[in-house]
């Protein structure tokens, strides 16, 4: 079978791919480190090191070997998973970052539940409705909506609905006294494990206006995706051999027009999780969250630029895995990809 | 001979998947001023070997004579002239016009490339001469290829062409997109014009009867080998390979009473 | 032999009309364009000094949108600061798209290898979120206005080389770029004359949309502190010097706040209708 | 007046007229422009035009596929007229009673479902089991000469050759079991040989079926050896009607002449080809009288003046002034 052949090729170029985006990532971060105005030295031991102190930076960072060394030496530190260390904490990048992990994975995941949950089926009745005043207004909500700076509508939003209304709680992750010990960091996750249930719902309540307005401005992509995808697939000549067929428009639109939109919608979705661990520094600093973006938002106002490097290198690496893993979910949704990735230079 | 192509192989390779060979040991020749049919069905061949006679792809072995000159190794000013004696017709008039030229400038830029008319006013004379003759009003010179009919746009295509002078001009399928109305258009004048000008044609199609009213003589191609060659005669009245006969047998025919038997002898066959 | 004249044929695209929602979005754009242009020769010098005695007034006849907290005036912070914001937007899509279509056009003219590693590069540029990446670079170089621009420009490629290449290529493929090599046409005319008319038109759908979105990432920029720096009045900074305000002075916060909405959304609709002008089926109806 | 065999007709059209709406433009384009015809059971007939004739809109009009073209007329099926059935009742006739095969067997495949649920997905909408539409969809695959049928159910479409693609298609159009089978330019998109099987097939079904054919192609040789009928219709009306011996015969109409005289002939060596001069009219440029007028070699005054009726000429339906006793 040459199909197992093109499978495994696909993912060793997906592999090979992801690696190569790693090292990518890695030469940018060291560009930047290079770019950073003054003595690196200095940078890195900190703004009230000794002249001791620096000169013992220096000798471990291989400051004075030639800049090729200096690359392949952080490469190195890179695989051996030191991201460098704080300024501000003196703790490592990786060690400060793995204690408020947890938190920012949970607000993403929140938030691409909604953004999908919301998305998906405005997009398919939108679709199918073009022209319609449900598309209308749904084309311009995703443009009003996808216009608005997150950050802002984070802040007008805390204000209305936590200040005026008091709906949701104003900012933080649990109530004084309600938070369930913690374990994984995640507060949803860690009033599961302790199985209690009131904690959970607090986070939950907590969670809900994060996770909304982290989800809006992505979802309007994605609505906007899978619409023009949608409306490309019911144009197409195959969709008017299934209306032959006698089917009703539901199963064109669910059994066949979807299916054949989903996969832009599939990769979108996969670089949308990486983007939305980069807006939750927005959306983490206004709700007082604890989690990466908050960790970037105080690393860049005390100037500790080193955990800012650390923190691109370990968000960039985060997302080339989940760009790996939709790659993969795409070759067991579509069994054209073979001839997508290869067919076509053939005469 | 004027071009000579001899046993050429290729084959195309869509890494992991293995390589296909397209073309096993293709050779034939063209004389100045001959008609040649290349006739072959999908698969076959035909567009590789365009492709390599247009030096747009080089074979991987075998050779590709022009006048003396190897047409994959031609580079620079050899090229050039290559480029200025061998003309191609494409398949599809609706594509291959550059959609932002007018058609001065889509019959002119030959004229241009080549240095053969330095000011833009004797392009002009020779672009609105050359409509002429290809049965196209020179007035219609300003505008642009989506005002024009199918077939008016093969006669612009064919203009293109023919404006710098060439001795061969390469045809790829170039009426298998037209009606049936206007496809004799476009033949009977490539036709005139291989009198008129001592053009020779290589004609590539995949229908036998088109070829049959064009060329002298005739290639038949199956899975990238020739199957049989021969003059037009021979061919269709004396087909000796079983391929060709299938071929020839399959073509539709105009007349209800032939066409009926045919269909009738078939199922008494089977 | 007769002359044919060309009489028939595919008709000439109709033009549609401008809807009255249409003229509204491209008033709205002018207008933000005229305020960029001429807003700071009319904003009071008032605007650059504080006045504390006159701090977090609320709107009124004097001051539209009432004073923030050095007791400015909001209104024309913001007409000034639409400056900077776009400025610094527009100029952070032409550099970018520069870069774009030049390793664009690279990639699609030059050799096999050479398209092959700069479509990998384009990857790992498309993989990495250009927020954080920009931020990291505009951290790097020191938080500044210029730092964020630099930053952008050199993330923001990726999208523009992809889209214009594969366009490129697909335009390559087509007939009449291979009757233009018959007719042995240079390579350079072949990709000014042939390849790059025919492809270049999605990158003006593409601009607007890209405008409306570089003016959200600069000002989220400036609101995390690696953009422009206060007192500089471009908007994200101004929300992020306001921010304490939101419970007693709204307005410090919701009108720059609005300020980068309506212009984000004003050219994301302007991408819309250029969009749907080009293919009316995006459009319903 | 409609020559068709002594059996009821199947499918009677009166008065069909298609208009497409414009972008931007309140009044349609007519592509269909008032014509008539019928089908009798079991009738195999080729509607013949060049592109931009309106032949494949007809074609889509009767099973109401195009959701923007706005229908005017009768269409007659078994005695109902669908065009003024609601879109779930004519969803009822589509597949089941009324089929239809494509140009392109690549593009009008689902490249995500496997051949075997497409095929069988006709009686799967109309709530018969898995198994029992499985089981059904293999036997007429098997009808169809499809090799290793069973194996290959679970197939993708892009996995199939061209012809097998058709053969699939045909299948989807049959397993419904309908009384007339609208084909769109079937073999247009095939090589000679693949294009002999298929019509063979064709020709082999709907006689064993006694299955109503509608054949739609721009080939007038295609048909010859197949249809029993032949309507040439030529910028939206239809200009000429009669069985296929007689059109073939004695072509009436000026352009049916042009069409038979310019199919390049295989079985005879011509010094020149005959070409019909000039292009087919667009649809928003038709010229005034007869749309033909311009091309025709015998336009007389009248023909550029006045539309010519479809009227009866010896056996046949004409729509040409020269045939017009008044007008002659």
């Amino acid at each position: 079978m040459t199909g197992l052949r093109v499978y495994s090729w696909f993912l060793l170029r997906r592999l090979g791919l992801a690696a190569l985006t790693l090292w990518g990532l890695a030469s940018l971060v060291f560009l930047m480190v290079k770019l950073m105005p003054g003595d690196e030295a200095q940078m890195a031991a900190g703004a009230d090191a000794s002249a001791v102190q620096i000169e013992a930076v220096r000798e471990r960072l291989g400051l004075d070997a030639p800049v090729i060394m200096q690359y392949l030496g952080f490469l190195g530190r890179i695989l051996r998973g030191d991201f460098g260390t704080s300024n501000v904490t003196l703790q490592p990048v990786l060690s400060d970052l793995s204690v408020v992990l947890p938190s920012t994975f949970e607000l993403v995941f929140f938030a691409m539940v909604i953004n999908l949950t919301l998305a998906i089926p405005t997009g398919i009745v939108a679709a199918y409705r073009s022209g319609r005043t449900f598309d209308t207004i749904c084309r311009i909500a995703a443009v009003t909506l996808g216009g608005m700076p997150a950050f802002w509508l984070a802040l007008v939003l805390q204000y209305v609905l936590g200040s005026l209304w008091r709906v949701v709680p104003i900012s933080g992750q649990a109530s004084f006294g309600m938070a369930a010990p913690v374990v994984t960091g995640a507060p949803t996750l860690d009033a599961v494990v302790a199985g209690n249930g009131a904690a959970f719902i607090d986070a939950l309540h907590h969670l809900i206006l994060p996770a909304a307005v982290l989800a809006i401005l992505f979802s309007t992509q994605i609505f906007r995706a899978l619409r023009t995808g949608l409306l490309g697939v019911l144009k197409s000549d195959f969709i008017m051999a299934v209306r032959a067929k006698g089917a009703s428009s539901s199963r064109m639109l669910v059994r066949h027009a979807l299916p054949n939109s989903l996969n832009p919608v599939l990769t979108l979705s996969g670089t949308q999780a990486g983007a939305m661990i980069g807006s939750a520094v927005l959306v983490e600093t206004v709700f007082a969250r604890k989690g990466i973006g908050a960790y970037m938002f105080n690393a860049v106002a005390q100037k500790d630029t080193f955990a800012v490097l650390g923190s691109v290198m370990f968000i960039g690496a985060v997302v080339c895995i989940m760009n790996l893993l939709v790659d993969i979910a795409q070759l067991l949704v579509d069994p054209r990809i073979r001839s997508a990735q290869f067919g076509g230079s053939r005469a | 001979m004027l071009l000579t192509v001899d046993r050429i192989n290729k084959s195309y390779s869509s890494f992991p998947n293995p390589p296909v060979q397209v073309l096993h040991d293709v050779s034939f020749s063209l004389a100045p001023g001959q008609a040649l049919g290349l006739v072959g069905e999908s698969g076959s061949g035909k567009s590789t070997i365009a492709k390599c006679l247009m030096a747009l792809a080089a074979p991987e072995s075998g050779s590709i004579l022009y006048d003396g000159m190897d047409v994959s190794k031609a580079r620079g000013a050899e090229l050039l002239r290559f480029r200025r004696e061998v003309q191609m017709v494409f398949q599809d008039p609706y594509g291959s016009l550059n959609p932002r030229m007018s058609v001065e400038e889509l019959i002119g830029e030959g004229l241009l490339v080549h240095k053969l008319e330095p000011t833009a006013a004797r392009r002009r004379e020779r672009v609105a001469e050359i409509m002429r003759t290809v049965g196209l009003n020179p007035d219609d010179m300003v505008r642009f290829p989506r005002s024009f009919s199918g077939g008016q746009r093969q006669r612009i295509a064919i203009a293109r062409a023919l404006v710098i002078g060439p001795r061969i001009l390469v045809c790829d399928e170039p009426v298998a997109a037209l009606d049936v109305s206007v496809q004799a258009q476009v033949i009977n004048l490539l036709r005139d014009m291989q009198r008129k000008l001592g053009l020779a044609i290589v004609f590539i199609a995949h229908d036998l009867a088109v070829v049959r009213h064009l060329c002298d003589s005739i290639v038949v191609l199956h899975k990238g080998r020739v199957v049989e060659a021969g003059p037009r005669a021979d061919i269709f009245e004396r087909p000796r390979e079983a391929y060709t006969q299938a071929l020839l047998a399959a073509v539709p025919v105009p007349d209800p009473e032939i066409g009926r038997a045919r269909r009738e002898r078939r199922h008494v066959l089977t | 032999m007769t002359t044919v004249s060309a009489m028939s044929g595919a008709p000439r695209r109709r033009r549609l009309a401008l809807s009255p929602f249409d003229t509204a979005v491209i008033v709205l754009v002018c207008v933000l364009l005229l305020a960029a242009v001429f807003g700071p020769f009319f904003a009071p010098d008032s605007i650059y000094t504080s006045d504390i005695a006159n701090s977090l007034m609320p709107p009124s006849a004097a001051n539209w949108f009432g004073t923030d907290d050095q007791g400015r005036d909001v209104f024309w912070r913001l007409v000034a600061g639409a400056r900077t914001t776009l400025l610094s937007s527009f100029l952070v899509v032409t550099l970018y798209s520069l870069i774009g279509v030049t390793i664009a056009t690279v990639a699609a003219a030059g050799p096999r290898w050479l398209d092959e590693a700069l479509m990998r590069l384009t990857d790992i540029g498309l993989a990495l979120p250009s927020m954080i990446v920009a931020l990291g670079f505009a951290a790097a170089m020191g938080p500044s206005l210029k730092s964020a621009i630099i930053a952008m420009a050199i993330t923001g490629w990726p999208t523009t080389a992809r889209l214009l290449r594969g366009i490129m290529r697909q335009t390559m493929e087509s007939q009449f770029v291979a009757g233009a090599q018959v007719l042995g046409v240079s390579r350079w005319r072949l990709m000014t004359k042939h390849v790059l008319p025919n492809s270049l038109d999605v990158l003006i759908v593409k601009w607007a949309g890209d405008i409306g979105n570089t003016v959200l990432v600069l000002a989220s920029l400036s609101f995390i502190g690696v953009g422009a720096q206060p007192p500089s009045p471009e908007w994200g900074a101004t929300i992020a010097g306001a921010r304490g305000y939101v419970s007693t002075a709204w307005w410090t916060v919701v009108m720059p706040g609005a300020a980068v909405a309506i212009t984000s959304i004003a050219f994301g609709l302007l991408g819309d209708i250029i969009q749907v002008r080009r293919d009316p089926s995006l459009g319903g109806n | 007046m409609f020559p068709s065999k002594t059996q009821k007709p199947l499918v009677e059209v009166r008065g069909l007229s298609v208009d497409m709406p414009l972008a931007g433009g309140k009044d349609g384009l007519r592509i269909v422009d008032n014509i008539d015809f019928s089908i009798a059971v079991g009738e195999r007939v080729a509607l013949v035009g060049e592109s931009g004739s309106g032949k494949s809109v007809t074609a889509r009009a009767v099973m109401r596929l195009d959701p923007v073209a706005r229908l005017s007329g009768k269409i007659d099926f078994e005695g109902r007229d669908l065009l003024t059935l609601s879109e779930k009742e004519m969803r009822h006739y589509r597949g089941s009673s009324i089929a239809m095969v494509f140009q392109d067997p690549m593009s009008f495949l689902d490249p995500l479902m496997t051949i075997g649920d497409q095929v069988a997905e006709t009686l799967r909408i109309r709530g018969i089991g898995r198994v029992e539409a499985r089981k059904r969809a293999l036997s007429v695959l098997d009808e169809l000469g499809v090799d290793r049928a069973a194996e290959r159910l679970g197939s993708y479409p892009h996995e199939f050759s061209g012809g097998m693609r058709q053969r699939v298609v045909l299948a989807m159009a049959l397993v419904g079991e309908p009384k007339l089978l609208i084909a769109d330019e079937p073999t247009t998109a095939l090589d000679v040989r693949v294009q002999d099987q298929v019509l063979d097939l064709l020709d082999d079904v709907s006689t064993r079926r006694g299955l109503a054919v509608l054949f739609i192609t721009h080939d007038l040789g295609v048909v010859a050896g197949f249809a029993e009928r032949v309507m040439v219709m030529y910028s939206g009306r239809i200009v000429e009607d009669g069985d296929v011996h007689a059109v073939f015969k004695d072509p009436k109409h000026p352009y049916t002449r042009g069409l038979i005289r310019a199919v390049p002939r295989i079985d005879q060596d011509l010094e020149e080809l005959y070409a019909i001069p000039g292009a087919p009219p667009a649809p928003m440029a038709r010229p005034a009288g007869c749309p033909f007028n311009p091309r025709c070699s015998d336009a007389f005054d009248r023909c550029r003046a006045e539309l010519p009726a479809v009227l009866p000429v010896t056996g046949e339906r004409v729509a040409c002034h020269l045939h017009d006793r008044k007008g002659a």
